[in-house]
């Protein structure tokens, strides 16, 4: 039971992450921002996520693979944004100051 | 009060309908094709909520991964082809006179009349419908596997699989026909981070594959979804010029082109005899021979699938040929 | 409300809206894209039929119909792609 | 091993096609081999169904509904037989059009496509099962796309592109048809069908079946890629593309009509209509050509339209009968029209161009490619003692005995249509006074003519024989009931 | 607790339907590829949920494709949406 709500608790904290993520990409004036807040927040989001739905698992298996996902999206996510900003500078799109 | 789970269907329904609606009509190409690869992952959500994870599975893989590749593969072509590879936007590409309003209305109301009609049918079909549900429960036992949609795949229908291999065949082999030579649009460098991400994603991708391919025989997964993923290995190498294809490549890549469609007919033929006909396994072997067919098929299907991406048979051509043909 | 009336209903809407655009569509690419958008409609249509009312087991049958329909489906777009892409670059050398 | 002559047929294509890709320099040995192989193979099928009347083989021991059976009756072993025997003669031929270090890569590319076409076709006159029969389709589609842009001219590629996408919508549609038809009857096989309660949203079902294999075999108005794929491919494959390719989708109806619950005299009557529009539209396009093969393409339309006018002649209580009217025709028309289209790349080839009124103005003229036509042509015109003829004549019979008096107008005027567009052909053949220079020694004709000029005089024969050939077809009985 | 972690899913898949809007106003492929990147971390996200949701460990695989296809794909993005020649 008290996993249960931890679990509750981790899994709502991700979403309004994920909430937030989404409302940088929506809000912030250039690309560079927008990509800081949505690698952090989805990061942080799909951990909290990724742990709270851990603690329901029922085998250990399932616990590994989900730890392997995240620890996966984790680094992808990381040199996608990378790649990204690097793409859009090479492209001739410097961050915007105003 | 409502099951918010009947909400979440919904509203995937209704924006699988709008992305629909998006990819034809938002006017930069490129944006399309962002469209149509987040509209086939939202179709792949949608068929895990209807219990049918082998199906996302593939569906993720091949309709989406694969084949937002290729299309993006050949805007890039299209783009270089034209000289347009420094414009923002990727606007229609064959020069396209407009369709007068009215055409567009009557085309939308006769396939807004096929869709009513076909709803209709749809609505009318029986809620507890017959299906192969029973049957193939019965047969499980002598399938020599234990994850039905296997079973179904690689014994029960295993005829359809062939000729869908043979399909993959006849495409690699209709693409190679159509495009040859090594030249190609020119690809950036891709930097430091990602080789360190390469280092790193390339085997875990094969680990992954590799796991999908084994784990079908109890469970989602198998020759295909295993297949396409390690296919994009393939696309990952292409893309970054890690692998460039060369003409003294081209003998060992038929090879890996024929070599499912060759091995899984084979077996098929030769397991027969005695009374057994073709497709008939042993059911002491069935499950090593299904075993040993996926395998091979997945080599296949990822080195074709790859093969499609790249798009051209590598050939040496000479400067004049070149210049007529590329 | 059912999951399989929403996603039956969806994949019909789907099928339609890919046939609409590829009768009026002129782009080629778009073109293959209207297609693609129909053969997914298909495939809505074979996953809902095999969802049915029992739903922790639905009928593995279509499900590996549907998955070879998606693998003959990559097959026919990959050498539509092919033929786009020579032709583009025909018709451009003799633009020239 | 297996000693099931069907199981043949569909393997020895399929393991040729994948030899030939393997071992591009022995392409021609390997791949006449496995077509002679095939024919062998379908020889013995033909046995068996002689003697037992219907073979059928459960693919991996599994009967239907759940597996996949293979199926063969008079009417499939005449596909059969005309598909392979078709296809050597055309194979034969492409020895010749292929010939050459210059054609190199066409020939490696030609014996490949071929073979796995040859597996489709193969494969849907022995299917039973729906979606079996959709992935074949699509296997034809593949291949024939592919045999369809071998020439690499920008004219071939855009006519093989709207091809494919005729294709690709074609076979969308008919797999939307088998998704219905598995949601309301709950399985796949022919056989299931007929047990099937007939209901509304069934017949909506077949109706996007049949629509989608409309598109396949371009009856009008869906017919608007057929002429330029077929005109620009190169002469082989335009004879295989034209002569079998189509049939295979018209096959799988000529099939399906059996199971239409909704075969009534609406349907019958709407299909019968379009049949005409192809008759006298193809038929004026075709006196509009300028090119030959352009004409030989829109001669096709025509034939396809006239099938179906043979469908629709009798009505549901004459489907008994108007089924053998119409695999006369396609029979007729598969022999006859490979011999037209190789006749017509000869030509071709002879005098360097194809234009029609500049025919009479060549120097060379190959007497026995133009022979060849013309004799295809008496075929597909419909002059005795041809199984045309014999086609034509069974369908005006049928229409005026039962009354349908509109369908004899319409195929007279067909007729007289078709003997039109081809006396622009003949006159271009037999004028002289036109001409330049004269008559250059040379009279252009070779061993390549051979063939071509064989599946002519078949066509031709085939008439004299029509009585035995209607008797094997009826082996089985594949439409159920005694004829 | 299924209600809640249905309630969970829907704000998910609300926030990815929220980033599409990106993808359509969006004037730089950059954009896009961002939209895309958010949607293929919340859609793991979704798929993770949903595996305890509807009790098919099965679908931890299905995640795992995402995740792996989201990357790739994006790679494809950057490498094809190049404009520059280098």
């Amino acid at each position: 039971m008290m996993l249960e709500s931890l679990s509750m608790i981790l899994i709502a904290l991700g979403t309004v992450f994920f909430i937030a993520g989404t409302v940088g990409l929506l809000r912030f004036p250039d690309i560079y921002c927008r990509l800081h807040a949505l690698t952090k927040a989805d990061g942080l989001g799909l951990a909290l996520i990724a742990l709270g739905v851990a603690l329901l698992a029922d085998s250990m298996g399932e616990v590994f693979r989900i730890i392997l996902i995240w620890f996966f999206v984790a680094v992808a996510s990381a040199t996608c944004g990378h790649l990204i900003a690097r793409y859009e500078r090479r492209s001739g799109e410097g961050p915007s100051y105003d | 009060m409502t099951d918010p789970l009947v909400i979440f269907d919904l509203l995937l329904g209704l924006s699988i309908v709008a992305l629909a609606l998006a990819v034809l009509s938002v006017r930069d190409l490129f944006a399309a094709i962002v469209l149509f690869v987040i509209f086939g992952l939202l179709s792949a959500l949608a068929w895990v909520r209807l219990s049918a994870p082998d199906v996302a599975l593939a569906e993720a893989a091949i309709g989406t991964g694969v084949t937002g590749a290729l299309l993006l593969k050949t805007l890039h072509h299209l783009r270089y082809v034209t000289g347009t590879l420094d414009r923002p936007e990727a606007m229609n590409l064959t020069p396209v006179t407009p369709v007068p309003m009215p055409v567009l209305w009557v085309n939308a109301a006769f396939c807004g009349l096929i869709a009513l009609g076909l709803a209709v049918a749809f609505l009318e079909a029986p809620k507890v419908g017959p299906g192969f549900d029973a049957l193939v429960a019965e047969a499980m036992p002598a399938s020599g596997v234990d994850h039905p949609v296997t079973a179904v795949l690689l014994n029960f229908r295993a005829y359809d699989t062939l000729m869908e291999v043979v399909v993959l065949l006849a495409a690699v082999i209709a693409v190679w026909q159509v495009e040859r030579g090594l030249s190609e649009a020119p690809a950036p460098h891709l930097g430091e981070v990602w080789q360190g991400f390469a280092r790193l994603a390339l085997p875990a991708i094969v680990v992954v594959g590799t796991y999908l391919l084994w784990v079908g025989a109890e469970a989602p997964g198998g020759a295909f979804q295993g297949g396409a993923v390690l296919a994009s290995v393939g696309l990952l190498l292409l893309l970054s010029r890690f692998y460039v294809p060369q003409p003294a490549h081209r003998g060992i890549a038929r090879l890996a082109f024929v070599l499912g469609t060759g091995v899984f007919s084979a077996v098929a033929l030769l397991v027969s005899g005695g009374g057994r006909v073709a497709f008939e396994y042993p059911l002491e072997h069935a499950k090593t021979l299904i075993l040993l067919i996926e395998g091979l098929v997945t080599i296949s299907i990822a080195v074709t699938l790859a093969a499609l991406f790249h798009g051209r048979e590598p050939v040496a051509l000479g400067e004049e040929e070149r210049r007529n043909d590329t | 409300m059912t999951p399989d009336m929403i996603y039956g209903l969806t994949g019909i809407a789907v099928f339609a809206i890919g046939l609409a655009g590829a009768l009026c569509a002129q782009d080629r690419l778009r073109r293959l894209l209207a297609l693609k958008l129909c053969s997914m409609g298909a495939g809505f249509l074979l996953v809902v039929a095999a969802w049915r009312v029992p739903p922790d087991a639905p009928d593995p049958v279509p499900h590996a119909l549907v998955i070879t329909g998606i693998v003959v489906v990559v097959s026919a777009t990959a050498v539509a792609l092919a033929l786009i892409r020579r032709l583009q670059s025909l018709e451009t050398r003799d633009d020239d | 091993m297996t000693t099931d002559p069907m199981t043949f047929a569909l393997f020895l294509p399929l393991f040729g096609a994948m030899a030939v890709f393997l071992l591009p320099r022995a392409s021609v040995a390997i791949g006449l081999a496995s077509v002679a192989a095939t024919c062998g193979a379908v020889l013995f099928l033909a046995r068996d169904v002689l003697a037992k009347g219907e073979v059928m083989t459960a693919l991996g021991g599994w009967e239907a509904p759940l597996g996949i059976a293979l199926r063969a009756d008079g009417l499939s072993v005449t596909m059969l037989s005309m598909t392979c025997a078709v296809g050597l003669l055309v194979s034969l031929g492409a020895l010749d059009s292929f010939k050459g270090t210059g054609q190199m890569r066409t020939r490696q590319y030609f014996w490949p496509l071929w073979l796995l076409l040859l597996t489709g076709m193969n494969g849907v006159y022995l299917g039973t099962d729906i979606f079996n029969l959709y992935v074949m389709i699509e296997v034809i589609a593949l291949a024939a796309v592919g045999l369809t842009v071998l020439s690499g001219t920008r004219a071939a590629l855009r006519a093989g592109l709207e091809y494919m996408y005729a294709s690709i919508l074609g076979a969308l549609l008919f797999l939307l048809g088998v998704g219905f038809v598995y949601l309301h009857v709950g399985r796949l096989d022919l056989a299931g069908l007929i047990e099937a309660e007939p209901s509304g949203a069934l017949s909506a079902a077949l109706a996007l079946m049949v629509v989608g294999l409309m598109l396949k075999t371009a009856l009008f108005p869906l017919h608007f890629w057929l002429p330029a794929a077929h005109a620009n491919a190169t002469a082989p494959a335009s004879a295989l593309l034209s002569g079998l390719v189509v049939k295979a989708a018209l096959y799988i109806f000529l099939r399906l009509t059996m199971y239409m619950p909704l075969l009534d005299e609406i349907m019958v009557t709407s299909m019968g209509v379009l049949g005409a529009c192809a008759v006298l539209w193809g038929g004026v396009q075709a006196l509009r050509a300028e090119r030959l093969k352009l004409l030989v393409a829109w001669s096709t339309v025509v034939q396809i339209g006239l099938i179906f006018i043979a469908f629709a002649h009798a009505g549901p209580p004459g489907l008994h009968e108007s089924w053998k009217v119409a695999a006369l025709l396609i029979l007729a028309h598969g022999v006859a029209k490979a011999a037209m289209f190789m006749a017509a790349g000869r030509i071709r080839a002879e005098l360097g161009h194809d234009i029609i009124r500049d025919l009479d103005r060549a120097p060379v003229r190959p007497t026995l490619a133009q022979f060849t036509f013309a004799l295809a042509a008496i075929s597909i015109i419909g002059l005795p003692p041809s199984l045309g003829f014999i086609g034509k004549w069974s369908l005006l019979e049928g229409a005026m005995s039962s009354g349908y008096w509109h369908w004899v107008v319409v195929t007279m005027i067909g007729t007289l249509l078709s003997v039109a567009y081809f006396s622009r052909v003949f006159a271009g053949f037999l004028r002289f006074d036109r001409m330049r220079n004269p008559v250059a020694e040379h009279q252009g004709w070779a061993l390549a003519d051979l063939p071509p000029l064989t599946l002519a005089l078949a066509a031709i024969g085939l008439g004299l024989v029509a009585a035995p050939v209607l008797s094997f077809i009826e082996l089985g009985y594949p439409f159920g009931a005694a004829p | 607790m299924t209600t809640y972690l249905g309630v969970i899913l829907v704000i998910l898949l609300a926030s990815i339907l929220a980033g599409l809007v990106r993808v359509l106003r969006g004037r730089t492929p950059a954009e896009r590829m961002i939209a895309a990147q958010l949607f293929g971390t919340a859609a793991v996200a979704i798929l993770l949920i949903l595996s305890q949701v509807m009790d098919l460990p099965a679908l931890l695989d299905v995640a795992m494709v995402f995740a792996l296809l989201a990357a790739v794909t994006l790679v494809a993005f950057v490498v094809l949406a190049s404009r520059r020649i280098e």
